[in-house]
């Protein structure tokens, strides 16, 4: 295939985009829906083909620049271009974000059906996989902000697009705000960068070669080089994006929007970025500024194990799912951050290989919940249970995702959390420990989400609800589809640090010790969620094993009791969560009010005198003039 | 000290002190009055130092265009008798304050500052001079302001009556 | 008068005049007195003009030329204010500098 | 003096020749002819705004009085854009009735403040630049005032002329004693020393100009005339008054006050982190739209200020590129406003929920001009502020890059807030749908085309960044 053909990849979302956005009055639903769909459809399979010829060519893969236009100039060595980067990373997230984008489209045609801005929701859609696509096949870093900043944007008008909640506005605000904050971070990053080396070109500044960047590595400001702080500053952008800790608070309120939304840029693609955007500066940050790297390891496992122990707690099922990306994307941050070059190099694959793993199922979970909120007009699991009698069909994807996100092998979740868990195991015991626990938690806190929802309480509704249609059912089966084969993708083939293959195997003791603590994990939550209703029953169908069963109850039941509700839920989960939502949150809503305390204490200035207006300007002459020559004289 | 100098100091206290009338005097009418003497009292300063043309300018102008364009718009706008409120002592002192300070300033400013004294000969400011410089358009010709300064006095002669000119109002 | 009066009591006096002319702007309460003010000012920057002029660079007389200017362009502004005030006072019946405050905050 | 000569100076007489166009058309046309003015002063401000571009020489006339270099008569160009979208905003609000027979002094008024805003921008004696500053002004405040049966107006228009005949007698004093220390008023030969006399002239000069560009402290009268004015008289002064005062200081502190570069930057990092800061603490509490924009312009000339104070031809480069965009920007949301303030006297924020759905047109335009004044990219505003903050950094001031950047982030708080109106709240009683007329579609238009270009096409920073390092 022809390279350059995958500028279309890019600019077909973008022709959806400004057809939908500029007659968004004058076509049908159905007609600007299949447009949105066809587009990205046609995106999807040349991605595959891209990716097909790709990777059939001989490794070490090559950075292949296929598309290449300079844009602005700013000095004679410094200038931007926009262009299209083909190497391992960008050819695997084109795949991605096209085959999660056209299930998402896909789905939403169902799901959507009959909003009043049907149309205007595709467009944004659009607009937003072209930014996503953009921003992956970015040749410079200047390019990658431009649509990094798009990104924010469109999700910005798709959070705040379905609900006409003020919760929601509340939630695009803050998305918006929080990650525009990181991503200042990530311009001045930039800034510095570029002034040292003179070029935003991804190729040449993360050439750990290049006598640039070397001589960056010998500058420190305060005490820590100028490339380390310019590779924290980049990256304070990237866990804005991708909701590390503590700049995570906008991704749980994100929920607010559309479900689909969230499969797509809460689950898959736009809060991946940032584990994207450290994988690009991979090799300069591996060589020359290892200090940023344990940074990203130490907030990927915190940020792990932090939103892994809040999601036990909570109870609207978005919002599960939402703490549990945060997770998950820590795995993949730990796993970037513990990661070597070359032959020590399995991090890197293994969180690229979770990357891609996790988008098939998170999206299938986001997907489902959408599929059940469909049906039953509500989010919290306190009022679901039995559904599996219902929807049958959701039922069985739900449990895939599941299982797969709780690492059950031969799921797909098992084989990257499996080398996540060696990387880690190879760096650190504390991470390793970290990981497994998290293990243990994500098995527990899905399997509590699914038993609440499909079994637990078998209650009767109002309204019987009753299973989606197929077009919101295939997506799903195609996920489903991806969370269980994905896993056997030989991923150290073709996605490594150095662009030549890496041998990756399952190390069993790992997997033993992984799986073991997943199994436990979803036994924990099937005592304790499944059987609710059902003690009666068990008990009366073992009648002749009563001491048993009474021995059960006390010992390990208990326990159970004991270490979930008292320890993890009483002492753990809850007090991490209200500290989530009333510190961290509550750092961000304070500094708004003092802003607003200030403008008001502020306001006597404009007070409409004339004359007061006059006295201030004599002032800040007068003042100006005494401090100056004060200074001078 | 010599008469002119005598003069000069009589002129200034007269100046100084209908100045302060002028920003004082209860009586807005009487204000602008005081504000004619400083005004005039100035006129004698430029006449002392020889520009007889500014100093008739400055009494024809501003003396006698300005100052009775004032007196119309008080007439205009207020009862003859009305005496003006006092203003807020609070206001007083805080801007008494603050105009002192700028005064200080600027005066210690002006007085340190070592001015050494002009080496050209006096171009004497006749009225011949005046004029052919206003239409000289080389360096030292000011025939390109006093050009611009007609469509700036034009712009204001039309500003002014676009607006204190009553339209009928809109139906 | 040059030879007698040195050039600082002259400037002290342009000084203080535009203090004076400040302070009539900043306390006065009716508008056509908050124009005196400006008036005192722009004649104190006037002042200054001339006296360096005399003083210091005697034979180009730039100083004169910019105060012949300074004196038309406050005309023209005076006008212009003036104006305006007899429009404000047709609306609100009152020209008092406190009570122009509508608009604020 | 020879005739090539006399026409360096051409965008001037181009403009005074349109004044006297709209002169004779006053006199020899009928009332019921009247619109025809309108259309006339449109078409012969693009004429001209286009014949601007024609490439210019530098040059110095009338003794040096004039000066003109390829550099200004970009600002100048950019400035008559400026314009040209203003006139083409104008019509709905000239088609009233009362203002229909006032159109003629209208466009004579903006006009001759157009002359002095090239005039100040060609100053080569600092009498042509207070001449030009004078004739910026006056004519504004009389266009401030312009609706004679509104209190409000009358009050801009008072607070306008008289606070800036306050600031001009303070730049004014400070210019004499420039003068005392110089002896000089010409530009070409103006070297100024290192005096007390000298610094506390230029600070009280500093402030005069301060005081049209709304920097804090000076700023007091900028909400309140904004708020009074007619909308499209705030453009104006948003946009040309503000745009020019800020070319003219960019000039002034790069060439004469050049030796005293210390003071200046010391007080534009004091004043800049004010400004910034008050114009967006005040932005934030706003609910009328043009009080809004007001304070949002004040933040916007804080950050201009950072681009000053680099000093160099990069700082320049990235003060006369951020003018521009912020030209097409403001002109944008400025249109839009008056298109909604003509059709429908609403001037509020929550007057615009729902706004979207009524107005789809209308409401893009508006948000795009918040997000290019925000600085989002690829929007042009989004160059603008990276320009500006390559200076900074290039200076070496991280502090004041820090702040600029935090203000930033407040900033698109309150941008967010009208979009959010716009596009999320619903209303009971939105807008109704406006049917905008043709010139105002045209100067939206316009301002649409600008912000989305200038982000694209990269060529115009080329420009004007090769013009700079030759000034």
């Amino acid at each position: 295939m022809n390279p350059t053909l995958t500028i279309f990849i890019i600019l077909l979302p973008f022709a959806a985009f400004v057809i939908n956005g500029l007659l968004s009055n004058k076509l049908p639903h159905k007609t600007a829906g299949w447009l949105a769909v066809i587009a990205i459809g046609i995106s999807t399979i040349l991605s595959w083909q891209t990716a097909v010829s790709y990777f059939l060519q001989s490794e070490p893969y090559i950075r292949q620049l296929v598309v290449n236009i300079t844009w602005l100039r700013f000095t004679e060595t410094l200038q931007v271009d926009m262009g299209i980067l083909l190497d391992p990373i960008s050819v695997m997230m084109l795949v991605v974000i096209t085959t999660v984008s056209l299930m998402v489209f896909v789905y939403s045609l169902g799901y959507m059906q009959g909003e009043k801005g049907f149309v205007r929701y595709f467009a944004f859609l659009s607009l937003f996989s072209f930014s996503m696509l953009g921003l992956v096949v970015a040749t410079n870093l200047f390019q990658m902000y431009m649509f990094w900043e798009l990104v924010g944007v469109s999700s910005y008008l798709l959070i705040g697009y379905y609900y006409n909640k003020p919760e929601a506005v509340a939630a695009a605000k803050k998305a918006f705000i929080v990650t525009r904050f990181a991503d200042f971070g990530f311009l001045v990053g930039i800034l510095i960068l570029s002034y040292y080396t003179g070029t935003f070109d991804f190729i040449t500044i993360t050439n750990p070669e290049n006598p640039a960047i070397i001589s960056m590595t010998g500058i420190s400001f305060m005490g820590i080089s100028v490339l380390t702080w310019a590779v924290v500053l980049i990256f304070m952008g990237g866990a804005g994006k991708s909701a590390m800790f503590p700049l995570h608070i906008w991704l749980p309120d994100a929920m607010e929007g559309p479900t689909p939304v969230s499969a797509l840029i809460h689950a898959a693609t736009m809060v991946v970025a940032g584990v994207f955007l450290v994988a690009r500066m991979f090799p300069v940050v591996v060589f020359h500024a290892p200090a940023a790297l344990d940074v990203v390891a130490f907030i990927g496992a915190f940020t792990l194990l932090f939103a892994a122990i809040i999601a036990c707690t909570q109870t609207d099922i978005k919002r599960i799912l939402a703490f549990s990306t945060m997770s998950q994307i820590g795995y993949m941050m730990l796993a970037l951050g513990v990661s070597g070059y070359g032959h020590e190099g399995l991090g890197f694959t293994a969180s690229m290989f979770h990357l891609f793993t996790h988008a098939f199922f998170k999206a299938l979970l986001f997907l489902g919940a959408g599929s059940i909120i469909h049906a039953l007009q509500a989010n919290d699991i306190r009022q679901m249970g039995g559904l599996r009698k219902y929807q049958p069909v959701t039922h069985i994807l739900f449990l895939i995702a599941c299982l797969a996100i709780a690492g059950i092998p031969p799921f797909a979740g098992f084989f990257s959390k499996d080398e996540i868990l060696t990387a880690a195991l190879a760096s650190h015991t504390v991470y390793f420990g970290i990981a497994t626990l998290a293990a243990a938690l994500t098995a527990f806190y899905m399997f509590r989400l699914y038993f609440l929802v499909f079994w637990n309480n078998e209650r009767t509704y109002a309204h019987t609800p009753h299973e989606s249609p197929a077009i919101m059912l295939i997506p799903m089966s195609v996920l489903a589809g991806g969370s269980v084969v994905a896993g056997f993708i030989p991923f150290g083939n073709f996605v490594t640090s150095d662009l030549k293959s890496l041998e990756t195997h399952v190390h069993l003791n790992v997997a033993v010790i992984s799986t073991a603590v997943a199994l436990a994990g979803i036994t924990i939550a099937w005592l304790f969620y499944k059987r609710k209703s059902e003690i009666p029953d068990t008990i009366a169908a073992r009648l002749g094993g009563l001491y048993q069963t009474i021995y059960r109850k006390f010992y390990i039941d208990e326990i159970y009791l004991f270490i979930t509700k008292r320890i993890i839920f009483n002492l753990v989960s809850q007090p991490l969560a209200w500290f989530d939502r009333h510190i961290i949150d509550g750092f961000m809503d304070l500094t708004a009010t003092a802003t607003n305390w200030i403008s008001a204490e502020l306001k006597e200035f404009q007070s409409g005198q004339l004359q007061k207006y006059a006295y201030i300007f004599l002032s800040g002459v007068i003042l100006i003039v005494l401090v100056v020559l004060y200074t001078y004289s | 000290m010599g008469t002119s100098a005598l003069i000069f100091y009589i002129l200034s206290a007269v100046m100084i002190l209908s100045a302060i009338a002028a920003v004082t005097a209860r009586r807005i009418l009487r204000a602008a009055v005081y504000l004619l003497f400083a005004l005039g009292g100035t006129a004698a300063i430029y006449f002392m130092v020889d520009y007889y043309f500014l100093a008739a300018v400055q009494l024809i102008v501003y003396a006698g265009g300005i100052v009775v364009l004032i007196i119309f718009s008080i007439l205009l706008t207020t009862h003859i008798n009305e005496k003006l409120e006092l203003p807020r002592w609070s206001k007083i002192s805080a801007t008494f304050s603050l105009t002192a300070v700028g005064f200080a300033i600027t005066t210690y400013v002006l007085t340190a500052q070592s001015f050494t004294t002009g080496t050209g000969t006096f171009a004497d400011a006749t009225v011949g001079l005046i004029g052919e410089r206003m239409l000289a358009y080389g360096e030292g010709g000011y025939v390109l302001p006093f050009e611009v300064i007609s469509i700036l006095l034009l712009a204001a002669l039309v500003g002014a009556i676009v607006i204190a000119k009553r339209n009928p109002p809109a139906s | 008068m040059i030879d007698q009066v040195p050039l600082s009591h002259v400037l002290s006096v342009s000084s203080l005049m535009f203090f004076i002319g400040a302070y009539g702007f900043l306390t006065r309460k009716n508008l056509v007195t908050m124009l005196i003010g400006v008036e005192l000012m722009l004649n104190a920057v006037n002042i200054n003009f001339v006296a360096f002029d005399r003083y210091l660079y005697p034979s180009g007389i730039n100083g004169h030329f910019f105060a012949l200017f300074i004196i038309a362009i406050a005309a023209a502004e005076a006008a212009v204010a003036i104006a305006i005030f007899i429009n404000l006072y047709r609306n609100i019946r009152s020209i008092d500098v406190e009570e122009v405050d509508k608009m604020k905050y | 003096m020879t005739w090539s000569e006399l026409l360096l100076m051409r965008h001037e007489w181009a403009l005074i020749g349109l004044a006297l166009v709209l002169i004779m058309l006053e006199i020899g046309i009928s009332d019921e002819q009247k619109n025809r003015i309108h259309v006339v002063a449109c078409l012969l401000m693009a004429a001209i705004t286009l014949f601007g571009f024609w490439p210019a020489e530098s040059g110095k006339i009338f003794g040096g009085m004039y000066i003109t270099d390829p550099l200004r008569v970009l600002m100048k160009n950019i400035l008559n854009a400026g314009v040209l979208i203003i006139f083409l905003q104008s019509s709905v609000w000239l088609g009233k009735a009362g203002m229909k027979n006032r159109m003629t002094e209208f466009y004579l008024l903006l006009v001759s403040s157009l002359i002095g805003v090239n005039y100040l921008i060609s100053a080569g004696h600092f009498l042509m630049f207070y001449i030009g500053l004078e004739l910026l002004t006056i004519p504004i405040a009389a266009l401030a005032a312009y609706e004679q049966y509104q209190s409000k107006s009358a009050e801009a228009g008072i607070k306008l002329i008289l606070s800036s005949a306050f600031s001009s007698a303070i730049l004014l004093f400070g210019l004499s004693m420039l003068y005392g220390a110089i002896g000089n008023l010409y530009f070409t030969d103006f070297s100024l020393t290192d005096s007390l006399l000298t610094i506390l002239g230029f600070i009280f000069f500093f402030s005069g100009l301060a005081f049209k560009i709304s920097i804090v402290p000076f700023h007091l009268w900028t909400a309140d005339v904004y708020e009074g004015s007619p909308t499209n008289v705030t453009s104006y002064l948003s946009v040309i008054s503000k745009g020019s005062a800020v070319f003219v200081l960019v000039i002034l502190l790069f060439t004469l006050f050049r030796t005293i570069q210390p003071v200046w930057q010391a007080v534009l990092y004091a004043t800049a982190i004010l400004t910034m800061t008050i114009g967006n603490l005040f932005a934030i509490r706003q609910q009328n739209l043009k009080r809004f924009l007001a304070f949002s312009s004040i933040a916007q000339a804080g950050f201009i200020l950072l681009g000053v104070i680099h000093g160099g031809s990069l700082g320049m480069a990235s003060v006369v590129y951020f003018v521009l965009v912020y030209v097409f920007s403001n002109l944008a949301a400025f249109g839009v406003v008056q298109a909604v303030e003509q059709a429908t006297g609403k001037l509020n924020i929550d007057d615009y929920n729902g706004f979207y759905n009524t107005n789809p047109r209308l409401s893009l335009t508006m948000m795009l001009a918040l997000f290019s004044l925000a600085g989002i990219p690829p929007l042009a505003g989004f160059f603008g502020k990276f320009f500006l903050f390559t200076a900074v950094a290039e200076s070496g001031f991280y502090t004041l890059l820090l702040i600029a950047v935090l203000n930033t982030v407040i900033a698109l708080y309150y941008y967010l807030l009208v979009v959010k109106a716009m596009f999320i709240n619903k209303s009971e009683l939105p807008v109704p749908v406006i049917a905008s007329d043709g010139a105002m579609r045209i100067s939206l238009l316009l301002a649409v085309t600008g912000i989305l270009v200038l982000g694209f096409y990269s060529p115009v920073f080329d420009y004007i960044n090769e013009l700079c390092k030759t000034f």
